[in-house]
């Protein structure tokens, strides 16, 4: 698989959205620098996380003028794979490729932990690996991961069931107390209409390593694969 | 060049003598002009010429075989095999975080990330060391806030992980908080870049952010003590501006990867003076800068203004006469200001221009290098003997040891510091093996088999109490913290943070504290390679205790054998290496449960520390080990709660048998004795462990078992034993250590 | 020109910030403070001798880039 | 009474969010802007219907928490 991660100034994951990739999935990575205009011949795009412009004004509200943006607006329109993490899912957010908006998180901090998701949706792109209902182990790290959006906007996106990831429990319950940022109906993470966009706050690039102590955010770049037919990888798995 | 009159209020407020001025006459041979005296003020600074420090800072162990760097440049570095070397520094940015918390810790990281990255190295890795006073006062709480999200609004948007630290809460540090800031970066070895003008005709250039009136006399103000005016030195505040610094990080590696560049220092203290006059110094050349051309964010800005500005994220750089073009592209291309503003010369001296006239011509020599030395007085202050002296016998022993116990555990200098490193980016990157709340913090080093393990450390009471031995500690406990991982230490940095140096006590206390340092590094076979020192941390004419803390850096040859510090199954064995003796005095049991400061600090044997390190690696090494936590600050007692509840997966109890030894109870329990680890290690192979220890010299005991959802601590012996027995659920103390620091915040 | 912009959260959203200084300011002991709402207020210099041109200029880039009209307000004033 | 609060930095102090909504603007196209400065607007509801009490609240919210007046100016309207 061919995939594409976008470096923004102001980028910071995207060495280790490469690393996984390339390093730990043996997939060809290319960065592709934000003036550029062209996405030819990629089968993903990746928007890292980080601090776009230094999240000055609001999260993303610059990067999604970068010149890649119309071309990311273009790939996607064709049905090609995006995933943005943490910054580049408020990215996606700004530029109007995922509806809502992120707050600032209810206790005003910064929150860098591990958290749980519930796979609410394992019949996508991005999930096909994992059960439905599956708990996932993933961290996040950002101070604006409170996502809103209005009632109806909401109702749709449940009702077509565009939300994949939500914060809970271990046990899988979602509860208030599970939600680390105050998001809206706990969403951690949601994809468009189409199933080709995802955004997600939590960091599976974090988790997708046994020399890290987790593994669990591997079963989200293991179903990008397979949703191009390689489900048999063929990757120099790293400290397994 | 226009006249001046040099009167003694002008010199006062440069922090001149009348003999260092005298000095100038003499270098200069006339009188400086206003922007001469400004930098010769700067350079000459405690900060920058290490004045009252330099004599001493020589007798510290600076070589080694793995020493790629030693202390002078930028940062040390500190080869790691594999054609890899680790660059690392520690800075302090005590002043500035006490005007404003948020921008002076922010501004703090910033400036230790150009330490770093101008070596050539990419930042990995971010700790800090903080000091402040106690929770009860809001002003702290104030401070603590401030700094915490200045040091992750800074680390977090640079993409470096902040991954350990340490804090201490003591009433001392209330007028005089510290902040101290360490940064790892990983570089080719053959590929280290340094703060050099070589190359006569070669061009100056100037790139980063523009030129404000931001934090003029910054370095003058950090050899400061505060008074209640502290208020009137506020203009001098800088705002970091980490989005440009990113920038700045990315353009640099990206420069360095190609070969145009010749020498590269960053802006810090003392500006653009201290880096231009640095660069020429070391490599025995002039500059000859262009005023004009430097760009600036405000108009009408004087010589004096632009040389001793502070304003953040800027780099002065000589690149390779011809390839001036590839520099600005490179820099444009990250959206940063750029300009070529002098050139190299072979005149020895730094000229500056302003439209083509000198406004100022100083040997670089005698600003970098030629700055006055002292060899301060220094004597032990008359309450040295009373601090010292304690009564056992007026302590009444523990008689609740669970109360006594909790009441640690609520203490916010031993309570669990997650509130704190959750707010900061402790993963991006990942290399992160061992996340903050374990002994050290583990990083992998992509590319090899190896990981770097790296911890902060240093008790100013027992500095207070004997600066020989505090220091001597901070060096065996930072190691041991090491050793806990499995690592072997290669490499300190250090920050010397101690009050008035024109006071013999504290004096006293700085060169005994450099003998520790010495000692203990040379006996752990570990050399210092870079540092910093800041003095004059007094407010009031009270000095901070002395606080020489200590960033250690140690190497796991096999990623996958480094362990953590909580317990890891139920049915293992709990072992304890080295011994336990009636040290009580320096202890923050002491301080919390008898409300003093007193006493000599633990006896510390750099022998025994040596052979418990030693063992306990090799037992890490050939995977024995499921779990290894030192015993520090609240002794055993406290040592082994967390190791039941520091684990962020699960808590497990543990029952513990302890013999009393004719020991108090408290020394037993609270006491904190050196050269302890606790281990845990499968039942099966707990007798094998035990051998190893005696064979290799190392007193080693079985002492308990883990599991359960308790706590249990049993002590056998006689009647004294009575009264000492710990028994204790889990979520209790979880809810006291856990809790303690935001509940004292009121956010739990 | 100047313009002096404001840009304000709409009606009913959440304001994470405003509740925490209300909370903050509560527990100073400003009893009477309330419902406190956070805003952005920036000024830009506009190189437009034209008024009504000075106008359109700003606000389209309130539309485009300073208020995410979704879930904010803006206004502005001309000097 | 309502208290209209503005913060804004001190002359000469950094303004990065400024510096980069700047840089912004002018790659959209809007060349003629320029120097901008970014604050906070903040609304706060004052119980307190004696006017020159209500002013001395205000105040000292102001200095004790809504501005840092380390770096930062304030001016309030109250109506
Ligand atoms: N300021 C801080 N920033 C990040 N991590 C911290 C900070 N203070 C403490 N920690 C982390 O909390 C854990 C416990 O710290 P400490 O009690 O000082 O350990 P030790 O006694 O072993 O040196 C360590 O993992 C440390 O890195
Ligand atoms: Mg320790």
């Amino acid at each position: 698989m061919k995939i594409g991660v976008v470096v923004f100034p102001g980028s910071n994951c995207d060495h280790d959205c490469q690393y996984i990739f390339q390093d730990v999935l043996g997939q060809y990575v290319e960065m592709i620098w934000h003036k550029e205009t062209l996405l030819a011949g990629l089968d993903a795009v990746v928007l890292p996380g980080g601090f776009s412009y230094g999240d000055y004004l609001r999260t993303g509200a610059i990067a999604r003028f970068s010149p890649v943006m119309g071309a990311v607006k273009a790939f996607a329109s064709k049905g090609g794979l995006v995933i943005g993490i943490c910054n580049g899912f408020q990215i996606l957010l700004e530029a109007g490729l995922l509806p809502g908006v992120m707050l600032r998180n209810t206790s005003l901090n910064f929150i860098c932990k591990d958290v749980y998701v519930k796979v609410e949706n394992a019949a996508t792109r991005f999930t096909n690996q994992c059960e439905s209902g599956q708990v996932l182990k993933i961290p996040i790290a950002h101070a604006d991961g409170n996502y809103y959006t209005d009632p109806v906007t909401l109702g749709g996106i449940k009702a077509n069931a565009q939300v994949l990831f939500r914060y809970c429990t271990a046990d899988g319950k979602v509860t208030p107390d599970a939600n680390p940022n105050g998001s809206l109906d706990n969403i951690a993470g949601i994809m468009n209409a189409d199933g080709n966009v995802l955004g997600m706050m939590p960091h599976p690039e974090r988790s997708a390593e046994s020399i890290l102590g987790n593994e669990d955010g591997r079963l989200i770049f293991q179903s990008m694969l397979s949703s191009f037919g390689k489900p048999e990888l063929q990757s120099r798995l790293i400290g397994v | 060049m226009n006249a001046l009159v040099i009167t003694k209020a002008l010199l006062e407020q440069h922090k001149l003598s009348d003999d260092e001025y005298k000095k100038i006459l003499e270098i200069l041979g006339r009188e400086p002009n206003w922007t001469e005296l400004g930098m010769f003020s700067a350079m000459w600074s405690e900060h920058c010429s290490y004045k009252s420090s330099r004599i001493h800072l020589k007798k510290l162990p600076t070589t080694g075989p793995r020493v790629v760097q030693g202390p002078g440049e930028n940062a040390g570095a500190v080869d790691i095999g594999d054609g890899l070397c680790a660059v690392f520094k520690m800075e302090s940015h005590n002043h500035p975080s006490f005007i404003e918390p948020y921008q002076g810790a922010a501004t703090g990281v910033g400036g230790i990330l150009r330490d770093i990255f101008t070596m050539g190295a990419r930042p990995i890795a971010l700790l800090n060391s903080l000091r402040f006073g106690g929770l009860d006062n809001a002003n702290t709480r104030h401070l603590l806030k401030g700094v915490v999200s200045g040091i992750a609004g800074y680390g977090n948007c640079m993409g470096v992980p902040t991954v350990g630290g340490e804090i201490v809460f003591n009433d001392i540090y209330a007028l005089n908080p510290l902040v101290n800031v360490f940064c790892l970066g990983i570089a080719k070895k053959d590929k280290i870049f340094l703060g050099k003008a070589a190359g006569v005709g070669n061009p100056v250039i100037y790139f980063g952010s523009k030129t404000g009136r931001d934090g003029i006399h910054g370095a003058t103000m950090a050899s400061d003590s505060f008074d209640e005016q502290a208020g009137q030195k506020r203009p001098t505040v800088q705002v970091g501006d980490p989005f440009t610094e990113k920038l700045l990080l990315e353009a640099c590696l990206e420069l360095m990867a190609g070969d145009c560049l010749v020498g590269i220092q960053d802006m810090g203290a003392a500006g653009l003076t201290s880096s231009a006059c640095e660069m020429a110094s070391r490599e025995g050349t002039g500059v000859e800068l262009e005023l004009a051309d430097v760009p600036r964010r405000e108009p009408r800005m004087t010589p004096y203004e632009i040389m001793l500005s502070e304003s953040q994220e800027r780099m002065l750089m000589v690149a390779k006469a011809g390839r001036e073009d590839e520099v600005i592209k490179i820099c444009r291309k990250w959206d940063l200001d750029v300009a070529v503003i002098g050139r190299v010369t072979d005149t020895g001296k730094v000229v500056l221009k302003e439209h083509g006239q000198v406004v100022a011509e100083i040997p670089a020599k005698a600003l970098a290098d030629e700055g006055p030395r002292y060899d301060r007085p220094s004597s032990p202050p008359a309450y040295q003997e009373m601090l010292q002296a304690l009564n056992h016998d007026a302590l009444p022993d523990v008689k609740d040891a669970n109360a006594a116990l909790l009441a640690l555990l609520d203490s916010p200098t031993i309570a669990s510091k997650r509130w704190v490193y959750e707010q900061y980016d402790h993963m991006v990157r990942t290399n992160t093996m061992v996340r903050p709340g374990s002994d050290a913090a583990v990083l992998r080093v992509k590319g090899t088999n190896k990981a770097l393990a790296l911890s902060v450390d240093c008790n100013g009471r027992y500095c207070l109490l004997n600066p020989y031995e505090g220091a001597k500690i901070a060096i065996a406990e930072c190691a041991r913290n090491l050793a806990c991982s499995g690592a072997e230490p290669i490499g300190v940095t250090d920050c010397l943070n101690f009050g008035n140096p024109q006071r013999p006590e504290v004096m006293w206390q700085f060169v005994l504290a450099i003998e520790g340092l010495k000692d203990a590094c040379e006996a752990l076979n570990v050399p210092i390679v870079s540092g910093n020192v800041s003095l004059y941390n007094e407010t009031n004419d009270l000095s901070i205790y002395p606080t020489p803390m200590i960033g250690m850096v140690g190497l796991i040859e096999e990623a996958d054998r480094a362990v953590t510090q909580w317990f890891k199954q139920s049915g293992d064995a709990i072992i304890l290496l080295g011994q336990t003796r009636e040290d009580l005095g320096g202890t923050e049991y002491l301080k919390v449960v008898h409300h003093r400061e007193q006493g000599s600090p633990p006896l510390l044997s750099l022998e025994t520390e040596k052979a418990v390190q030693a063992c306990t690696i090799r037992l890490i090494r050939e995977g024995l080990v499921q779990s290894a936590h030192d015993c520090s600050d609240g002794g055993l007692a406290v040592a082994l709660t967390e190791c039941c509840i520091s684990g962020s997966a699960q808590r497990l109890g543990a029952v513990v048998q302890l013999p009393l030894d004719g020991l108090r109870r408290d020394a037993l329990l609270f006491g904190e004795s050196q050269s302890r680890i606790l281990l845990s290690v499968k039942a099966e192979v707990a007798e094998r462990v035990l051998n190893v220890a005696w064979d290799a010299g190392v007193h080693a005991a079985r002492i308990g078992t883990v599991g359960g959802d308790r706590l249990v601590i049993q002590v056998d012996g006689d009647q004294r034993a009575a009264g000492c027995k710990i028994d204790l659920e889990l979520t209790a103390l979880y809810d006291h250590w856990g809790l303690a620091i935001p509940r004292a915040l009121g956010q739990d | 020109m100047k313009a002096k912009i404001h840009v304000t959260l709409k009606q009913g959203i959440l304001d994470p910030q405003g509740k925490a200084i209300e909370h903050a300011l509560d527990s100073l002991g400003f009893k009477n403070a309330g419902n406190v709402r956070v805003g952005k207020y920036m000024e830009v210099d506009v190189n437009e001798p034209d008024c009504a041109k000075a106008d359109v200029q700003v606000k389209q880039m309130c539309e485009k880039l300073l208020a995410n009209t979704v879930i904010e307000d803006y206004r502005y004033e001309l000097q």
